[in-house]
This record gives structure tokens, C-alpha cells and sequence, in this order.
């Protein structure tokens, strides 16, 4: 998968990434802290602290809280981080003081594979751990951040190959096996709310736990979408449309990402 | 107080078949020629231990150093695959590796426990991930006090740490600034540490930002101008992104890899694509 | 956001009687002009902890604001006894005192689980010390992969936490520097917050060794010019020994100190002897 | 208990306490880091680093690590400490990072009663914690310092207030109940191996574990010593006289010293 144009993508002006990036950005409206996976979530984070949310805490697990980068860092160790940010803390402390706790109220991540039920892997795909079909990074921060932010937002390229029925490793618990699992669990958080993809958005149903399809992005056929997931997808009631970008959302972001792939930076499937 | 010494001797006296060794660096002040140069001197066996490995691990994974791996992310920031270390757990090339994996959270306290002279530390973590299921180290504690059932991790103490500064001043004390990450814990956990230094300077001005490790907890200092490179030290050098870049094409091979090895490893004391 | 208000509001809106108060501070940056505040609000029945309480909680407790202190070392730093202190324990005057002890590491350590949302922190802690026999709140822990047996501490998460610090942006972001203490983890670990600064900056230059809470991690910030003293505030203002040795005649006496109470706390806005 | 010439104190032109500060500053030779008690350790650890140990690192409760004052600190905190210091860490860091892992080799302690056994007590006297005949300022640092230090040295003035059978609170435990009981307790360090009063210096015997007289000050006889103890105190064999102060020992610690008490801080009885 790469960036740029892919399925269904771009049908105007505007590419299907950046669709992506700046309904993703749109969600962090009325926000105050971010923990920031780095990629897609990143972009889209920088490009809402631009638009909209210029108070948007972004917080990085290098340690940067308040990080304030002119271009979305390539790492989320980036020099411009430290440098601008309103503090930097050990990662030991950004993990137990600030993620844990609670006080963070949006974690924003990406997934090699997501399930129904909001499940995210970015360890391995296969049914066998010891020997994997790929072998990916691994879970970074995701775990505890998935568990501990107020909600998570996920951003991730729509493909059957992503958008999977059960993924094949939990590395980020979304609702588990579904309604009353995150409970169950003791988790605080209230889990994946969000799925923002080149194609539309998902949410997931209040009852079943199960993400449905609640908007089409501009110009996408509903077909589409259910082609490229791995599920049965259900469709919402009152299924919206996406607003286009705005001229001004793609000003912003153009001038974000000049020179920027907005690959996310997973081990190469 | 730390010896002050080179990379070369530092290494010789500090890494040994077998040991567990942790480079740290999270994407800033990454010890790179510390791993260059173990990789020089053969070192085998090696557990080697980090919350990133990146391409440091790549190289020292795919020149043999390594049979075991514990770690919470392993990529080339930015790029995509470590190569290397996909051929060693998907192909057992050039040997196999035992991965051991966590989260950053996981680690992070692992360490913290380890430089805190505790057996174990207690998190909120792992739960409903399938890590538990495939890593011994994760177990249930309940709290004494409220019941509450809690995640356990046991400390980390490599035998070696290493990790890159800035500065030293010519006793020893070490400075730091910018993104330190885990550093300071992988220090205080580790049995030896080993330090690599843009330079020695007389006097540590105090920075904002930065952290010192005084040099009586820390076991040798070496200088190594650009030791950090491809990665970056703040107020010396930036990142050489193209180095990352070109790093997915010249690991993904392994006669290409391994003609990088003999040249830029073997063939001198600095490595560069 | 942190609300940016004046000391009288911040209190009034913070502290209720029955709450559990931490004002802390180790020698430095301690919020004396807070804790005059609430006695000047009268607010009672405060369960007040500090690892140190020192003049300031003296005062509290002889004007009749606490119940119960939780604490690690209760003096006169430099001086002797806290005599408010000593007649609440030893004549329940002017009202009994619960007294919940623990040591310096207990404390530090129930502050950092109360930050990092842990129900409990373990160290190794009281080992053959009489203070498990008196203090309820410290258990046993086994280690589960070592079986080695440790102390567990419960959090402490105060329903407000009160600290002084140099400066704050007109955001609410604080900085402080110089001996920080414990004060961070005792923000975060509480419920609301309340920094009283020396002054409202326009930005916060970086300085060596400070530390910035952001104001999303705050409840209230007031400007507070010397609101530290009798302590002192690096960079502002020394410590008024005098102060100090004076509070000891001052307080040995019931009258004295009710006639200095009425005339330098009732009688002002601002506590001096 | 004031400072100055105490019983059986000043035999020439040095006082006890001068005496008592020199002997516990002679100590620490050869010694990297110490754990700083305020009051009386606080000084004799100063003086030894102007004295024979420049490099001697010491390091106080507050976070202040390597700090180089150039009068004692009245307190723990005070600014000096922290603008001379090598690191300024939090106040847990310094206990869970710096002090309980046994990385400090000595821990320079006094207290208000210490019995045969090297416990120190500075919580209460008498017999009811609940309603003590004297409350003291409680454990402070001392109950982990005691614990994890590589060894302890006490500095406390002879009396037979303080000098008793048994403490009245273990605030810090030395050898407990007598031999092997350190060891059953899993504590690291060697514990109290030197008491150093106005009068002498005692240290435990390596069997009974009881502190034994090892060295008279000059000038002070074993009765006086003796009367100024709560229990029938043992003489080590070989006892030795301490060696007076020098003129340069007096002429550093008075230069330390010009205007302070060298009272400690504990409250007064």
C-alpha cells in the first residue's frame, strides 16, 4: 500500500488522503490533549492545531508535550518536538504520569489490521506469533494508549487486507469481543469511536460494539467501501456525506506536507 | 568515577558473549558507532534489549551479534521494515532470534524498576492485547489495598547499557538535552554502562532541558564525534534521513547488506552508507 | 485550561471543609500565603499532608483548620519543634490531631502512584521499623516472578493540591525551577490544583532545571508575589530565617500565637511576623 | 542538649562538638557518595569534602546530587544546594532511582535516641505512640537510608537520654534485635558500622553486633563515657584515642561555621 490516489480515491481537486487527513483533523475540534501515533494521526493532528484547535495539545511518547512542529515530523523523536514543545519528560513519565491516569482525552493511532469490533494488530499477520506470515513493528505505545485515552480516533487506509473480520493479533484492545468487553476489562477509556479512512467513517453501533459505516466521503460509491472491507459491513441510519475539503483545509495541508509521504511508517506488507 | 577511555577499549572491556546489552535512544542520540563497533569486535550471542530498535539493531542483528530480542517497537522510523531483523524472525537468518516483546509502556517501566533496584513494577497495561499470551514476562498483581487487579512486569538490568550525549566534562560527569527518553534509567538499571560523547568540554554549562548523570554512576565515557549519526544529537548535527531512507534498499538484500558490512563496519571505524 | 484568579477566589472555590489538603513544597516554593488563605476563610476538618509539614501547617493546625496530618517529617527546619503541632498531639488543642506517619520514600512514592493513576506503589520501605505497627496504610507485596517480599503504599490523591511556583504564562502553563520536590506529582495526583505564582509572564523562557506544568494540568493559577515566604522562591526572594527562629517563641504559647494569628493572619492579607 | 562545650567536652582550645565533627568528617575518607543528614552530618560531610575528599559527592533528600555549599545548608533545601549541584532530581527519583537501589555508599545520620543495637528512633519517646511524652519530627528520610546505604554512620552527642538499652520507636533500623537479624530482613546494607559522639566512637562488635566503645576522644575518660550511656557498654579491645583536631582540621570547620549553631534540627526535648 502507498500513499497518494488509491481505491475510489481522488474524484476532484482533492486526493482520497487528503480527504482522509483533513476529516481526521476535523474530529479533534473542541479537544485539548492529543496523544499523537506518529503518521496519518500525526498529519492530522498538526493540520487541526493549524485550522482550527490552535490551543490542541499534541503529545508525543518521546516525552514532548505541547509539541508545536512547523512540518509534521518524519519521527516522533524529531528535534523540532523537543524544541518546541512546553515540556519534555522522560518516557518513563509520559507513559505513567500523563497517559495512564486518563488526563490525555484523544488518542489518535493507525493499524496494519483492524476488526469489527475496533481490534487493532500491528504485530503480526498470520494465525501463527512464532512464525509469521509478516512480521510487523509491534505495539510502541499503542496498547496503553488505546486503554487510557478518554476515546480513540483511528486513521487508517481503507483495503480488505486492513479491514479484516477478527485481526490476527490483538496488539490495541478496540471493544474485544464486543459489547461489555472494555467493562469487563476495567478499561477507563471509552475505546475506538472513530475510524476516519480514505473512503468514509465508521462508528461503532452504541449496542453491538460493531463498526458501522456512518459517512461516505465525497464521490465514493457505498459498494466500494464494503468491497473493501473484510466484514460484512453495516451502514448506519442516516448514513451522511463528508464535507468536501475546503479550499482552506487544503492550503493548510498542502503547505503542511510539501515534501511529505503520508505513508505510515509500519514494516512494508 | 567513570573511566574516561575509546570506544574501542570501552567495548572490549564492557560487552561479552552472552550478555544482555541495551542501547537506548528514542529517534534522538541514538548510539549507533557503540554498535558499530561491537559489531567489529564479534561480539556473540548477545540479548540485545530496547524500546526501538531501529537500524543499529538491523546491522548488529544481521552481522550475528544477537540471538534474542526484547523490545516494544521495531522499525525504521519514517521508511517501513528492519530487514534484517525480518530475515532473522521470519527466515532465521543469520540465526535465529527469541523475541521477547512488550509495549513502550511495559518497557518503560521495566527499566524504571531496574534503575530502581525493584524486582517488578505495576502498570495499567496489556490488557485485552494478545501480548500476555505470548510473553512470559507479563503477570497479574493485586492490589493490597483496593483489590484492583494490575499489570506486572519484572525489571530490566542488562549488564550493559549504552547510550550517547552531548557532553562530558574530563571527570565524567555526563550531559544530555533534548528528547532523553529512557536513557537515564537504562543507566541506573544496567550492570555497566558505557557512555559515547560528541565531546569532552571543560565545564557542563547548565542547559534547559538538560539531565546530568553524575559520573560515579556510570562506568566509562568515551568520545565519539557524530557517534549518533545517522540518527541526531541536538545542538550538533540533524538527522541524515537519506541515510534511513537508503537503509531499506542496502538491508533488504543480503549480499548487499552484507558488502555494506565489510565496507562501512569491517572496512573502518566510522559507519556510513 | 487553568482558570487564572485571585487567591481568595482560587480558595473558595477549591478547598471545602472535610477535604484532604496537600500543600507541599520541600524547604523551597512552599504556598505559606495559601495556607493563611484558608485559615483566613476558616475553612475545618482538613485532613492536611506534606511529607514536610513545616510553620505553615503549624499554623493551620493551631488556628483549628485540620483534623488529620499525613506526614513524614513534621519540624521547624533549622529550629526545633513545631509547638502547634506537638500541643494538637500531645493536648488535642485546639482539636485532636489524627497523625498518619510515614517515611520520606512512602510518601514520595504514594504521590507518584497517585499521578500516574495506580491504586498503589511498592518500594522497598519500613523494613524493621516500628512504623508498620502504628500506620495502617502500608501492606506487604509479593514479587510475581522472584517471590521476593516488598513494601505496598497507597496513593495519595488529595481533593486538592496546592503548590507555589515563579512564574505562569497568561495561558496558566507554570514553571518552576530550582528544588522542585514532589510538587508535580502532587498536582497531578489530585483532584484540583491551585498554583500560586510570584508573577504572570508573557512567555516562559526556558531555564535550567525548571519544569512547566501545562495549564491543562492545572485548576486555578493566582498571582501570589512572595506568596512563598517565610520560604524562600530561587530566583525571587531568600529564606527569612529570622522568620523562622521567631516562629518558635511565637508559637510555644497558646496566647502569643492566637494574638499573632488575629493580627498577622485575620488582621491581613498577607501573613508576616 | 545546645551546642558548644558539653559534659566531659573541651580539653584544650577545640570543643566536643569541633572534636565529634572532625572525627565524623575523618570517616568519610576514601568514601564517593553520601547520603546527607541535616545538622550535624550535614557539617562533618562538608568539611570532609573541603578537608581530604574534594570528589566526595554528596547528596541530600531534596534531589540535590553532588551539591557544594559553601556554608552547611540550614535545611535540606536550601537554594545553595540546588544551584551548586551536579543534578537536581525530584524528590521520588531521588529516593527510588538514587538512594534504594544501594548505589550510595554511605548514609550520615543522628538521631534522637539510639540504643545497643545501632536503631535510631526520632518519633516518639515513651512508651504510647499514641500519646508520647515527647513527639519528635518522625522518620524523614532516615528509615530507607538506614536500610539501602552500603553503610551508616551516626553522629549524635553522648547522653544517657539518648544513648538507651533499647529505643522507645524503631524509626531506623541498625541491627535490629542483635545478629543475623539484618539478614532476615533482606536489608542490603551493612548498617550502622560507626557511632561517633562529642565523647568517642563506637561500632558494633562483628558477633553480638552490640556497639562497642572502639575510641575516647582525647581528654575523656571510659567513666565518663560510660555514665553517658544507657546500657553496661562494652570496650573493644585495643581501644584507641582519637587523634585531636589539627589546625588546619579547627581553622576549615570554623571557617564552615562562622555564625551557626551546630545544633541538630530534631525537636527540642
Amino acid at each position: 500500500m502507498t500513499g497518494g490516489s488509491v481505491a475510489g480515491g481522488s474524484v476532484s481537486d482533492w486526493s482520497a488522503d487528503e480527504m482522509m487527513t483533513v476529516a481526521a483533523a476535523r474530529a479533534l475540534v473542541g479537544h485539548t490533549a492529543c496523544f499523537v501515533g506518529i503518521g496519518l494521526p500525526s498529519t492530522a493532528a498538526n493540520l487541526a492545531r493549524r485550522l482550527h484547535n490552535p490551543d490542541l495539545t499534541l503529545i508525543y511518547e518521546s516525552g514532548t508535550i505541547g509539541a508545536k512542529p512547523s512540518v509534521p515530523p518524519l519521527s516522533i523523536g524529531d528535534g523540532e518536538l523537543a524544541e518546541t514543545a512546553d515540556a519534555v519528560v522522560s518516557v518513563p513519565e509520559i507513559f505513567n504520569y500523563w497517559l495512564q491516569p486518563g488526563r490525555i482525552d484523544v488518542g489518535f493511532l493507525s493499524a496494519a489490521q483492524l476488526d469489527r469490533f475496533g481490534n487493532i494488530n500491528t504485530t503480526v499477520v498470520g494465525p501463527d506469533y512464532r512464525r509469521p506470515k509478516v512480521r510487523l513493528p509491534g505495539a510502541g505505545g499503542a496498547p496503553e494508549i488505546a486503554a487510557s485515552c478518554g476515546e480513540v480516533f483511528v486513521v487508517v487506509r481503507h483495503s480488505p487486507r486492513t479491514f479484516v473480520d477478527r485481526v490476527d493479533f490483538v496488539t490495541s484492545v478496540g471493544f474485544g469481543d464486543g459489547p461489555g468487553h472494555r467493562e469487563q476489562l476495567g478499561l477507563r477509556g471509552r475505546g475506538p469511536v472513530l475510524v476516519i479512512t480514505d473512503l468514509g467513517v465508521l462508528q461503532p453501533d452504541p449496542d453491538r460494539c460493531e463498526l458501522a459505516l456512518t459517512a461516505l466521503h465525497p464521490g465514493i460509491e457505498l459498494e466500494t467501501v464494503r468491497s473493501a472491507t473484510g466484514w460484512d459491513l453495516a451502514v448506519a441510519d442516516g448514513l451522511r456525506v463528508s464535507e468536501p475539503p475546503t479550499a482552506e483545509e487544503l492550503r493548510v495541508l498542502r503547505d503542511l506536507t510539501p515534501t511529505q509521504s503520508t505513508g505510515d511508517s509500519r514494516w512494508a506488507t | 568515577m567513570a573511566e574516561l577511555t575509546t570506544l574501542a577499549e570501552a567495548v572490549a572491556a564492557l560487552v561479552r558473549d552472552g550478555d544482555m546489552v541495551a542501547l537506548e535512544g528514542f529517534t534522538h542520540l541514538i548510539p549507533v558507532a557503540a554498535g558499530q563497533e561491537i559489531i567489529r569486535q564479534g561480539v556473540r550471542d548477545l540479548t540485545l534489549v530496547r524500546m526501538t530498535p531501529d537500524i543499529v539493531y538491523d546491522q548488529m542483528i544481521g552481522a550475528g551479534c544477537a540471538s534474542g530480542l526484547v523490545f516494544s517497537w521495531g522499525g525504521n522510523p519514517g521508511v517501513g521494515s528492519l530487514h534484517r531483523l525480518r530475515d532473522a524472525v521470519e527466515h532465521e537468518w543469520p540465526a535465529p532470534l527469541r523475541l521477547e516483546e512488550h509495549s513502550h509502556a511495559g518497557m518503560a517501566n521495566r527499566y524504571a524498576a531496574g534503575a530502581s533496584g525493584l524486582p517488578f513494577a505495576v502498570l495499567r497495561g496489556y490488557v485485552g492485547t494478545d501480548l500476555p499470551r505470548h510473553t512470559a514476562n507479563i503477570a497479574a498483581i493485586t492490589c493490597p489495598f483496593t483489590g484492583e487487579v494490575l499489570t506486572a512486569v519484572p525489571a530490566l538490568n542488562p549488564d550493559v547499557s549504552i547510550i550517547h550525549a552531548q557532553r562530558a566534562d574530563r571527570r565524567g560527569n555526563v550531559q544530555l538535552w533534548g528528547i532523553t527518553g529512557v536513557q537515564k534509567e537504562a543507566v541506573l538499571a544496567a550492570r555497566r554502562s558505557l557512555v559515547t560523547v560528541e565531546e569532552f568540554v571543560d565545564t557542563l554549562e547548565p542547559r534547559p532541558g538538560a539531565m546530568v548523570l553524575p559520573t560515579w554512576a556510570v562506568t566509562a565515557v568515551a568520545a565519539v564525534p557524530r557517534g549518533a549519526h545517522p540518527s541526531y544529537a541536538q545542538g550538533y548535527y540533524e538527522r541524515d534521513n537519506t541515510y534511513y531512507q537508503e537503509w531499506d534498499a542496502i538491508s533488504r538484500d543480503r549480499d548487499t547488506f552484507t558488502g555494506w558490512l565489510d565496507r562501512h563496519v569491517f572496512g573502518s571505524a566510522v559507519g556510513a552508507p
